[in-house]
């Protein structure tokens, strides 16, 4: 009966509704906490150690009570409900100085359900297209050679509307056995795409579409895209806050170098922890799909905030069958608003910063490194 | 940001300056006056006045609340740079009078600069990189300082006000903004250099010595791990003297005490003394400034991570809102979690040198909590561990006139002996 | 060869003595009354006494005839490990009053070894393994000294003897016998070190720093180039003290010199001056011992090379069988072909820091050749140049009474300083 | 009419007689020297710079008035008298530390010169034969990767008697990209090789022939090989000097592990700067072929010496019409002898090492790699 609720929640017609999905919700997700439990020997102990009674979850307001895994410890130890052969994506968070990633896992039965979400979600958003596009990926090239979580998400991301032609920014090269960036064929490719009939998109990493973008300005050029052109950011923050890039200089950026209106420019919100693609809204919103949950937790006590209040973002979903995803308390600190312009009511999610001091400065040897580790 | 004989400039200069800096050096070296120690002591002494009649207090001012430091400990900081401090520092540290022979006056000897030295700063206080400048020039060195990423132009700032009070000092100062990839600049300026003073990390001191060549020497001021040793006797008052330390530096510093080491094998009575510095943190933490939210939101899920692995460490964790106490079962010299989180681990007398030596070089300050009658041991087998420094609790990170640094005098390190033959012209006599 | 805490062990026992090694030291530091200075300098001067009466010949006559070694300046050399010597070098280097602070009751300052020296020995001459770890010792520290390639014993008999002499200086003294591509073998004695005392060339002191770890300091004695700066109007006698220091030394020494620089820009004086010192050269050559075939052969060779090419280079060469002199057009310091081949190159003395500075810390020894009223501007000019020793022609590579060694003093490198704060219990004051 | 000087020298059917062939030898020689001279412009500058006159070369006598090049001047400078893409092999010497290595050149008719002279010697020394053998090189594996004439001529070698296998104890290495010594492999086919009824011959270095034989003596493997078998050494001879392995103590090695006599044991003297063969005959002298005459020089005048005297080897050859090897003077020290209890009247050679003294000892900074250099 509680296997039909995860149904029940990819089939609701509004991806945005929560009031009409928390039941379905709260019993997809007990489900899913069930399912790792049964087939994740430690994540059944941590349920334990928690005294965490599944069956005592009977409403959206009882889901806090599930103990969220941190991210440092998907970091830190491999924990799956399946065998790794079944897994079709082994999914690794990039990024991390350290060295240290997590290994999240997807079977097909959670591609599909990925699918299903992706398919209401984008049609949400108007993203499907039967018009051919250029794509433009500030991301890397598929080959063999890496297993990256945004590099697959990219490149899937180029069937939602039929490609003309892909063009990407990071290459293999042979030679040197690694990743090069190639942002002059990007520019080139541009310049090309504004004379041409095709609309184009744009994909991945805010950093490097800002770095084009940038010298594409200093060289003053000044582009008038393809009606239907879309720029898309997502996949990777971190590089966004280093370079304290000012959202709205950005958006001023597309328009003046691209001429692609703010409205068209979309970024999708995401962690390789959290099975769940958030797209924001035309204000710039991060609203939370109703395949999620969000609890913001208080930074000393953990325990749950009201909304408005600055804490530890907690994402819940059941998506995620493979690797126990159901509570994953992420790195980053946050506010959960009500009400947006947009006219959605779902709650949007505002993210103010990863946790630790940015730019911590120490001389206690070794300090660095073990604060690199925990980010 | 560029300081170049007293002009500072963008960045943008970089490539026009790096190509004359070596002839520049040079032409210093041939041409101009000796750097005297005097010209130094006495710019950094008005400099001193200037700063205590508050006219850099709107780049001090900020410091001292970004790194939360108290007035005082600034003031106390600030008469080092004074006339009488520094005539003593060089007095002690080069004592040209230990020069003197007295047996041959057929030979001389006499100290010398090493000519020039590149300095790669690190950035946990932004005034260390001016002052590894000050120790360099009180040698009489030409000076070139790699500013630490993210710096925000304090060095170039207290340096250049230096360059106004004595402008004979132009020549003997160049700051250069240039990051840590950029290795083939940095080559460069070691190639220029006598010798490189690195600061920072083991990764620092590391790169520096795969850059350099053999004939560049390096002398490095690498990060430093320090701790408190206790008996389970320690005193109240030493408990709170140290809690001082950790909750007045936030153990960012590398005299900081990162945990404590205790004279126990017995793991239910380090419990209860890491519960007892815990209610002593307690009663004190009202009285600091608190940690920012973001490096409490660290804490609290690196402290919930241990609660969720605690079936296999066996940590026993007292968590505050703003600090904690951590009781391992292990007994590794680490850094703690920073920011008021301490660690407590068993270390029994006998175990002191087997368990820290290995660490060697990268141990410095020790403080001893203990009654009379084992403190003098426990100190000969910290110093024969390899730690330079025994402080009392709240001393840690207090710098005592003429100390020496990680157990070296900068200034000899800094400057080479030359000895010279008196020519028989000048003596007159001898064969 | 092992000499492992007073027992000597063929080689085949390495594996379990590295086994053993770190363990030995730290129960050395552990339980052993601290090395005193004093049993160093006694044993040493034992040591001499059983010299002088001819106990050693069998060992020490081989090595003056290999290195060709007057007797006199072996006696000389010999008086360095006497007992007044010694105790001058100590007081001179440690120099232990210094370390106290008149101004301050509440702090100590002490020398301290720093703990454990790995020294790796070079080949030039087979006492100096021996040197470095009588040094080390002086300063109160364990050695592990790694033997040059190719040592034929000398070592290990004499700080044996030394052990003989002093029992108590069994847990201070290890010697292996490791070939330097052992990497694996030299990183873990370079593990359990608190420093690195390496000599040898420039591939040996990267080497080592390319090994060790961020908290293995590293204390280098790299080769260095020695030369001689004469003025044209150079006196006879000084020509022939330099030619007489080729010849003694054959050029082998850091401090030997190398060629002779010569403050003009006029090739054919170059030449002349050139002429000039192989006529001296040839006068004297018959009162030394030839050097070998075989060297002679390769030299014949080289310069038949020199010859051959001399379109291109346009040296001039002046050959005797014995011996040497090659007026160059260029002005690169650069070592000799050795053995009594002298280059003699234009250098301005406009020109002296420019030509000389890039080669910094590989620079060592000169002897100025040239009449009073220009000396002491050449001698300012090559000590800012990098030069850490002025001496008379003859006499570049004696050592004298508490000489720097490169500028620096070995046993302050080899000791850390310690502050300790004296405490509250044992002052009886302060709050 | 001199160019048949040569042919009449490489027909001559005794390879030993000096006194029947001294007039062809000079001929031949001087011939090669104009040449040269007319097709390298430095090496006539040479010959002009010590107004050397080939004219007047008449006697085996006057050829020493021919300027030795030394091999340094090979190693620094690179001497032709034929364009490089002429050339089939490019041999390169090997071994010297400092990186600095010889580059001689050889065309068609210099190989085919060399044939004829390797078809003499071998005969004499009755090296030829058509009965298969199983070969042991302890050299370098044919690659493309890498170009040594040791490996060329070892190789070349196993072409003197039919092959049946042949065994490398230096094979390239791909996933290093190098030579890995593999010892084990050349033991093992010993062992095997012991028991069957080809003959053997062993190839190559000294000194790994020996560092393999003395493992297996320590093994306590003693093994007859069968009757016709062969150990034939040579191919840098310095790995000799520096492990100091007294001769008799190899040849005794030798007998003992493979069971091979003393008279079977052939060592080929060589220098890359050299173009001839020298095998050394049963009593372990190199006596010199008539297509080679060596020079004995005053170590410290360079002027020829008599027989019995020390000096510096200079070697004579009109053998190579590409590189000016006509007069090469070696960085070796040696004595010229006549007469040998094998009967040969030709001059033996005795090699007394390299010139520079061994494992020279000096502090002052970069003369080791300055004097390995001129090594």
């Amino acid at each position: 009966m509680k296997k039909n609720a995860l149904k029940k929640l990819l089939r609701h017609h509004d991806p945005y509704d929560h009031t009409g999905t928390d039941q379905w919700f709260t019993e997809a997700l007990t489900a899913n906490a069930a399912h790792h439990a049964t087939h994740c020997a430690s994540y059944e102990d941590i349920l334990k150690q928690f005294e965490c009674d599944l069956s005592t979850i009977q409403t959206v307001e009882d889901i806090a009570q599930i103990p969220p895994l941190p991210t440092v410890y998907f970091k830190r130890h491999q924990m799956h409900s399946a065998p790794l052969k079944k897994m079709v994506i082994k999914a690794t968070s990039s990024g991390t100085t350290s060295g240290k990633k997590s290994m999240i896992g997807m079977r097909y039965k959670d591609l599909y359900n990925g699918f299903k979400m992706i398919w209401k979600l984008f049609k949400y958003h108007k993203l499907w297209s039967l018009k051919r596009v250029n794509y433009f990926i500030f991301g890397y090239e598929p080959t063999k050679h890496v297993d990256l979580v945004n590099m697959k998400s990219a490149n899937g991301f180029t069937y939602v509307a039929p490609a003309k032609k892909r063009i990407y920014a990071m290459r293999w090269d042979n030679a040197s056995g690694g990743f090069k960036v190639d942002l002059d064929t990007m520019k080139e490719g541009l310049i090309k795409a504004a004379k041409q009939r095709h609309p184009i998109r744009t994909i991945g990493f805010p950093a490097y579409t800002y770095f084009l973008l940038k010298a594409m300005q200093e060289e003053g050029i000044a582009l008038q895209m393809p009606k239907g052109s879309l720029v898309t950011i997502g996949g990777g923050w971190k590089e966004f806050y280093t370079e304290a890039v000012d959202k709205q200089a950005f958006y001023d950026l597309v328009k003046q170098v691209l001429g692609i209106e703010e409205k068209n420019i979309i970024e999708f919100f995401g962690a390789v922890e959290h099975p769940v693609v958030m797209p924001d809204c035309e204000y710039h919103r991060i609203h939370v799909p109703v395949y999620s949950r969000v609890i913001i937790r208080d930074p000393e006590t953990l325990e749950p905030l009201p909304k408005k209040a600055v804490g530890i973002i907690n994402f819940l979903s059941p998506m995620n069958q493979t690797t126990p995803l159901t509570s994953v308390m992420t790195d980053d600190l946050g506010i959960l608003h009500e009400g947006c312009e947009c006219g959605l009511k779902a709650p949007w999610l505002e993210i103010i910063g990863r946790v630790g001091m940015k730019d911590i400065a120490t001389c206690a040897q070794g300090a660095e490194t073990l604060l690199n580790k925990t980010r | 940001m560029i300081l170049y004989q007293g002009i500072i400039e963008e960045n943008s200069q970089l490539k026009t300056r790096l190509a004359s800096l070596k002839d520049d050096c040079y032409e210093t070296l041939n041409h101009a006056h000796p750097l005297e120690t005097d010209w130094v002591i006495q710019a950094c002494n008005q400099l001193t006045q200037k700063i205590i009649a508050k006219q850099f207090d709107h780049i001090i001012q900020p410091l001292l609340t970004q790194y939360d430091i108290p007035e005082a400990h600034f003031k106390h900081y600030l008469k080092m740079f004074s006339q009488e401090a520094l005539e003593q520092k060089v007095a002690f540290e080069l004592n040209p009078q230990s020069m003197k022979t007295t047996t041959d006056e057929t030979h001389e000897r006499k100290l010398y600069p090493l000519g020039i030295l590149f300095h790669i700063a690190a950035g946990n206080i932004d005034v260390l990189p001016a002052y590894s400048v000050i120790e360099g020039l009180l040698a009489g060195n030409i000076n070139i300082l790699k500013l630490p990423t993210g710096d925000q132009g304090v060095s170039v700032t207290l340096l250049n006000a230096l360059i106004q009070i004595e402008p004979r000092l132009k020549p003997y100062i160049y700051v250069f903004d240039v990051p840590s990839t950029d290795q083939e600049t940095l080559l460069q300026f070691s190639k220029i250099a006598d010798a490189i003073v690195v600061w920072g990390g083991d990764d620092a001191v590391k790169a520096a010595r795969v850059m350099a060549t053999a004939n560049t020497k390096i002398i490095d001021w690498g990060h430093k791990l320090s701790f408190a040793y206790a008996s389970l006797d320690a005193s109240d008052t030493d408990l709170k003297a140290l809690a001082q330390n950790i909750f007045s530096t936030n153990q960012l510093l590398c005299s900081s005490a990162q945990g404590i080491y205790v004279d126990t094998r017995d793991y239910a009575e380090l419990d209860r003394f890491a519960e007892r510095f815990f209610n002593i943190m307690k009663g004190m933490h009202a009285d600091y400034q608190p940690v920012p939210l973001g490096i409490r939101s660290q804490h609290t899920l690196e402290l919930y991570y241990e609660q969720i692995i605690q079936k296999d460490t066996q940590k026993t964790i007292f968590k505050h809102r703003e600090f904690s106490v951590v009781a391992c079962r292990d007994q590794r010299l680490e850094p703690s979690l920073l920011f008021r989180n301490v660690w407590v681990k068993t270390l029994p007398k006998e175990a002191i040198i087997n368990t820290l030596k290995p660490h060697k070089n990268h141990l410095q300050t020790a403080s001893i909590l203990a009654s009379k009658d084992s403190y003098h041991s426990y100190q000969e087998l910290l110093i024969k561990a390899g730690v330079v420094r025994i402080k009392a609790p709240n001393e840690m990170s207090y710098t005592h006139t003429n100390e020496s640094h990680d157990g070296m005098l900068p200034l000899r390190l800094y400057t080479r002996i030359v000895d010279c033959v008196v020519p028989r012209n000048d003596l007159n006599h001898k064969k």
